[in-house]
């Protein structure tokens, strides 16, 4: 799969019908990937496609002058349907290498299952449904989605559904319960516990805004947090204007999150704010029958509607 | 004076000692993030996990946010009230890339005009260092002439021999401090000769290197090669995480805020990564991505060491563990071509 | 570290240096529909008499509850029942200000930063150039340079703006134009039909003024393209990069050189400058400023 | 010399206050014949006027909460009546998302709450803030931005 990739990814740049390549090469980390983003035929011979590609690449389109070809999971042609939808990219100027996805490895996942810190890992590796932990020389296993992300076992699309080249073999949705646990236990709480729990994720805030610059959702050219007149909210950590920031955050991409979790993978202290959005997703859902990013030809949620709709919320 | 040492089991019981007279801080897990945390009085199960917080120890002393005074309007106009007394802290279990990293930035807070907020906290404050015996994958200290389990950046330093922590007075507070502290004992000549040893291999354990050599010349070289920074930029997303948990960036940002007639004055943290921390007005000197990249590369590389001689980074390897993206800034000072004879 | 005993309140309160002091507005002089200069004096009479500044120094003023923003003190330090300064209407501070009236209260800090070189300056011949509100700094030190006006030699002053609505300080222009001992040339890009003085861009009106560039130091400060335009015509008329100044202008929080932001290289504008000759800056203009 | 402020005493006597969000086409001009045809409703309603209900941006009600409003009612022109044709329905799924999320983050629902209200029915309005106002009341003052003591938030602010 990798090789076809690198050589397709070739081709597309040789034969000028893209400008750039975004794809994963290695990281710099043990079990990490980067994003790779060149005009360099090369430097597709680095490009790779292993369990660890966990970034949404949809995200540097945007940002990107040209055509794009672009190496894409499902979550991610989820964003770049939903980037359609938007007019943010057009659908010719992008060509789709789809990848099959079943499942990114959660290395704090693993960390747990292994009982050791990611550094002190000999070798991770995914075998269909297994995945194969090497530590001190000995060899552990474990069923896949005990290590894979909790997005990934909600993932609708694990093959994208939108694409010009696809790459192996379609693979199923996961579809496991468990991926929603942790909303559900929130809502058992009582509304307070529930605020309280919220008011103590989002003190350990930093703004740093990786949340908000890592998602594809989030285009906006000046958020609203940096509005000075007025100024909405105190472009300062502390846990209300954190608080504030995330709910709306979480309205604005409303219709266009896909699940795709890298929000809370790239929260350096560890909020989960899986829980937000995935919460939003499913109101969309249960409200207005929307799923983002599925068809190209959908409308966008927050600039239309339906004459009969959510009526039941209102007097 | 002689070193002292101390059984692990009884940490629990020196921090509570040091609690009567500091504010005491040590490593602590809340949501599986590590932070410098109040000290709890029981747990010191930090021993076995702790590698490094997430949030780098500055914090203790350039919050991430703070009230620098607040102010009210009456009949006769306004009316400033600074916050309240802080305390005296003592941070248990700094690293040495840490606690360099305040020295460094103790520069940038004395230059020309003393900033009290830092500094008052700083001199009222007391560091614990303990050496890490395991570093992890992503440090690069050793680049940046530090050791793992060295350093002369705190006052009392703990080294890891097994089942006691081996403890040396490193300045005069530290010496006043092991003076005043009871329950510590001798440390025989085999427990230094241990401690030796484990510096040696901690230090031997950072794999990860930097050249950093001739590197403000090389950088001032490259300042304009835009092709070379656009390049290094390209799969920066502009967010904060590198600047704001780094050890040594102290960028901050002043803000007021009025609810209820009641008026504070915030500083907070800021970052060079967001467009809008140049941005005027009329215009932005850094508004391109590539410009606020070179902007973070050369002022801890460049910049800072032609104002106070030292890099402004001490290899703690947060910025490279927490990157979203992997952006490495150990590869793109190796890859900070060589001065070539070409002059700006 | 060393432990001192100073307690942290103490030595907030002892040399705090972000704290401002309160002044009053006591004037205010709209200069353009969206420029207006403050007259205030400090409500400290025992500082209002101590405090002492240099032409080219600034101040971070804040509106309280709103912020702080950096603007030059715009008068005089020959002058000094008063202090002025100028500010445009742009952002979230500003807007603020042009909101306050006669008696309102404002905090000052300062005044920060270096200031025109006025050893380097005597004796020698002055040549001018400021664009719109660019004006504010350089009035500081026109008056400063009038009122020790056997100091120096020839005064050329050549001052432009977009229209004859947007030149500010018209009170002063005035006066400058009466003195016989100054050449003055005002201009603007577009004129009217009342409009008697030049127009064109600085920097074409300067290149045709055509002052000597022997024993001379231009001033310069304006919209940044202003200043990237008047060097190269300034070069073209024989000044030196060491016989350029000009005063910059970046986004400032603590004014101090600590927060960040305002650096060109290593460089702090609001530490180092906001005053530099272009020799100084020469390799940054390009690409950071 | 002043006193570090508690923001949020609890009053003796609490009412509630609410803000409200009125398109001047409909609801605006309902409060306005509430009024003048004597219709008794409680007077806990700071009313803000806006061109259309389209116009509230969630941000506003956000915002509402945080200075301590402890409800926001958004009113505008029933479905199918909006003067500019469509921007009823586009509150209606932004208010809807707005209403959902804040309750699943433990905000009462009383505390936003949304009508249509036409011109012509000044008694809907009347009984509308009566209800709502009651709603409030009865989930008590709005604490969930007040400032808590000893929280997280205040040790990472002194540090």
């Amino acid at each position: 799969m990798e090789q076809k990739l690198r050589n397709e990814a070739r081709a597309l740049l040789e034969q000028g019908k893209v400008d750039w390549i975004i794809g994963f090469e290695p990281g710099s980390l043990k079990f990490t990937t980067t994003p790779l983003i060149t005009k360099d035929k090369n430097d597709t011979e680095r490009l790779v496609i292993n369990p660890f590609i966990t970034n949404n690449l949809a995200n540097f389109l945007t940002g990107i002058k040209g055509r794009v070809g672009i190496v894409t999971k499902g979550c991610e042609s989820r964003s770049i349907v939903s980037l359609i939808q938007d007019n943010k990219v057009a659908r010719g100027d992008v060509v789709i290498l789809g990848v099959p996805c079943p499942g990114i490895i959660d290395l704090s996942k693993v960390e747990k299952l292994a009982g050791k810190h990611r550094d002190e890992l000999d070798d991770i590796t995914r075998e269909k449904d297994r995945v194969i932990i090497k530590v001190d020389g000995k060899t552990k296993e474990f069923p896949a989605t005990q290590a894979i992300f909790d997005h990934c076992l909600a993932c609708e699309l694990p093959t994208p559904k939108e694409y010009d080249i696809l790459l192996g073999e379609p693979t199923p949705p996961i579809a496991s319960p468990a991926a929603q646990e942790n909303i559900k236990k929130l809502k058992q709480m009582a509304p307070e516990e529930r605020w309280a729990f919220w008011e103590k994720e989002l003190a350990r805030c930093t703004r740093c805004y990786a949340c908000r610059n890592v998602c594809p959702a989030c285009f906006c050219q000046r958020c609203f947090v940096e509005e000075t007149e007025p100024q909405w909210v105190l472009p300062a950590p502390r846990w209300q204007d954190n608080l504030i920031f995330q709910i709306i955050r979480n309205i604005h991409v409303a219709g266009r999150c896909t699940d795709c979790g890298e929000c809370e993978r790239a929260c350096p202290v560890k909020i989960p704010l899986r829980s937000l959005t995935r919460e939003m997703y499913d109101i969309v859902g249960e409200l207005f029958q929307f799923k983002s990013g599925m068809d190209k030809d959908a409308l966008p949620l927050l600039t239309h509607y339906a004459e009969q709709e959510a009526e039941d919320l209102f007097r | 004076m002689a070193s002292k040492k101390i059984n692990k089991k009884d940490i629990a019981k020196l921090l509570n000692q040091w609690s009567r007279d500091f504010a005491v801080f040590a490593p602590s897990r809340e949501s599986g993030v590590a932070t410098m945390a109040r000290w709890g009085g029981k747990d010191t199960g930090f021993l076995d996990w702790y590698r490094n917080t997430v949030v780098a120890p500055k914090a203790n002393f350039l919050p991430q946010m703070e009230e620098m005074f607040r102010f009210q309007k009456d009949g006769e106009g306004y009316h400033i009230e600074l916050p309240p007394d802080g305390e005296k802290q003592l941070i248990f279990g700094i690293r040495p890339c840490d606690a360099r990293a305040l020295a460094i930035i103790d520069a940038n807070f004395k230059d020309l005009y003393q900033d009290p907020y830092y500094l008052s906290r700083r001199n009222n404050a007391v560091l614990i260092g303990l050496g890490c015996t395991s570093p992890g994958e992503s440090c690069f200290c050793t680049s940046l002439g530090i050791s793992p389990a060295e350093s002369n950046d705190v006052d009392l330093m703990l080294t890891d021999i097994g089942n006691e922590l081996l403890a040396e007075a490193v300045s005069a507070a530290g010496k006043k401090l092991i003076a005043k502290t009871s329950g510590l004992k001798a440390a025989t000549r085999n427990d230094e000769a241990r401690a030796k040893e484990v510096k040696k291999t901690a230090h031997n354990k950072v794999t990860r290197k930097i050249n950093a050599e001739g590197i403000v010349e090389r950088l001032l070289a490259c300042f304009d090669d835009q092709g070379f920074w656009e390049k290094v930029a390209a799969k920066c997303i502009s967010c904060g995480i590198c600047t704001l948990l780094c050890p040594t960036c102290y960028c901050f940002d002043i803000n007021d805020e009025l609810i209820k007639q009641q008026g504070t004055r915030f500083r907070s943290l800021d970052s060079c990564a967001f467009p809008v921390y140049t941005k005027m007005p009329m215009e932005n000197p850094r508004a391109e991505k590539w410009k606020r990249v070179r902007q973070k590369v050369c002022h801890k590389y460049g910049f800072f060491p032609m104002s106070f001689k030292d890099i402004a980074c001490t290899g703690c390897g947060r910025c490279v563990r927490l990157c979203p993206v992997n952006w490495d800034i150990t590869q793109v000072i190796n890859s900070v071509p060589a001065k070539t004879g070409v002059k700006k | 570290m060393t432990t001192t005993n100073i307690s942290p309140s103490q030595f907030l309160a002892q040399d705090n240096v972000y704290l401002p002091h309160i002044a009053v507005i006591e004037k205010i002089i709209e200069e353009t529909p969206n420029i207006r200069t403050f007259h205030f004096n400090f409500k400290d009479k025992k500082l209002q008499k101590d405090f002492s500044f240099e032409s080219g120094q600034f101040g971070e003023y804040s509106v309280f509850g709103i912020g702080e923003a950096p603007f030059c003190i715009s008068s005089s330090p020959t002058r000094r029942h008063h202090l002025e300064f100028t500010a445009q209407r742009v952002g979230r501070v500003t807007n603020a200000l042009h909101r306050l009236g006669v008696g309102a209260e404002i905090g000052f800090r300062g005044a920060y930063g270096n200031s025109f070189p006025l050893d380097f300056l005597k004796g020698k011949n002055l040549v001018f150039v400021g664009g719109g509100i660019g004006l504010a700094p350089l009035r500081s030190l026109i008056w400063n340079v009038i009122d020790n006006r056997g100091k120096y030699k020839d005064i050329d002053i050549i001052y432009g703006a977009r229209t004859p609505a947007d030149l500010c300080f018209k009170y002063d222009l005035d006066i400058w134009g009466r003195d016989k001992t100054i050449k003055f040339i005002t201009t603007v890009d577009r004129g009217d039909e009342s409009w008697k003085g030049k127009t064109g861009v600085v920097p074409k009106i300067l290149e045709e003024a055509a002052p000597s560039a022997k024993n001379a130091v231009a001033i310069v400060c304006g919209p940044p393209v202003m200043i990237r335009f008047t060097f190269p015509v300034l070069t073209k008329l024989g000044f030196t990069p060491e016989q350029m100044l000009t005063t910059l202008e970046k986004r400032m929080k603590c004014g101090i050189g600590k927060c960040g932001r305002c650096n060109i290289g290593n460089i702090f504008v609001c530490r180092d400058g906001p005053v530099f000759s272009y020799e100084q800056i020469k390799g940054f203009v390009s690409s950071e400023y | 010399m002043i006193k570090w402020l508690d923001f949020m005493k609890p009053e003796t006597e609490w009412e509630p206050k609410l803000v409200g969000f009125l398109c001047r086409w409909c609801s605006y001009a309902g409060a306005d014949l509430a009024g003048t045809s004597r219709k008794k409703y409680p007077a806990n309603v700071r009313i803000i006027k806006v061109p259309c209900s389209g116009r509230v941006d969630p941000l506003f009600i956000l915002k509402a909460l945080r200075l301590g409003f402890d409800g926001v009612l958004v009113s505008g022109c029933h479905p199918g009546e909006c003067h500019y044709q469509t921007g009823n329905y586009r509150a209606r799924r932004r208010i809807a998302i707005t209403k959902r999320f804040l309750e699943y983050l433990g905000v009462a629902p009383e505390r936003l709450q949304a009508s249509w209200v036409s011109a012509s029915e000044g008694g809907k309005f009347a009984d509308v803030v009566t209800e709502v106002t009651r709603g409030v009341k009865e989930v008590g003052p709005n604490q969930l931005f007040a400032e808590r003591q000893g929280d997280g938030a205040e040790a990472k602010k002194r540090g």
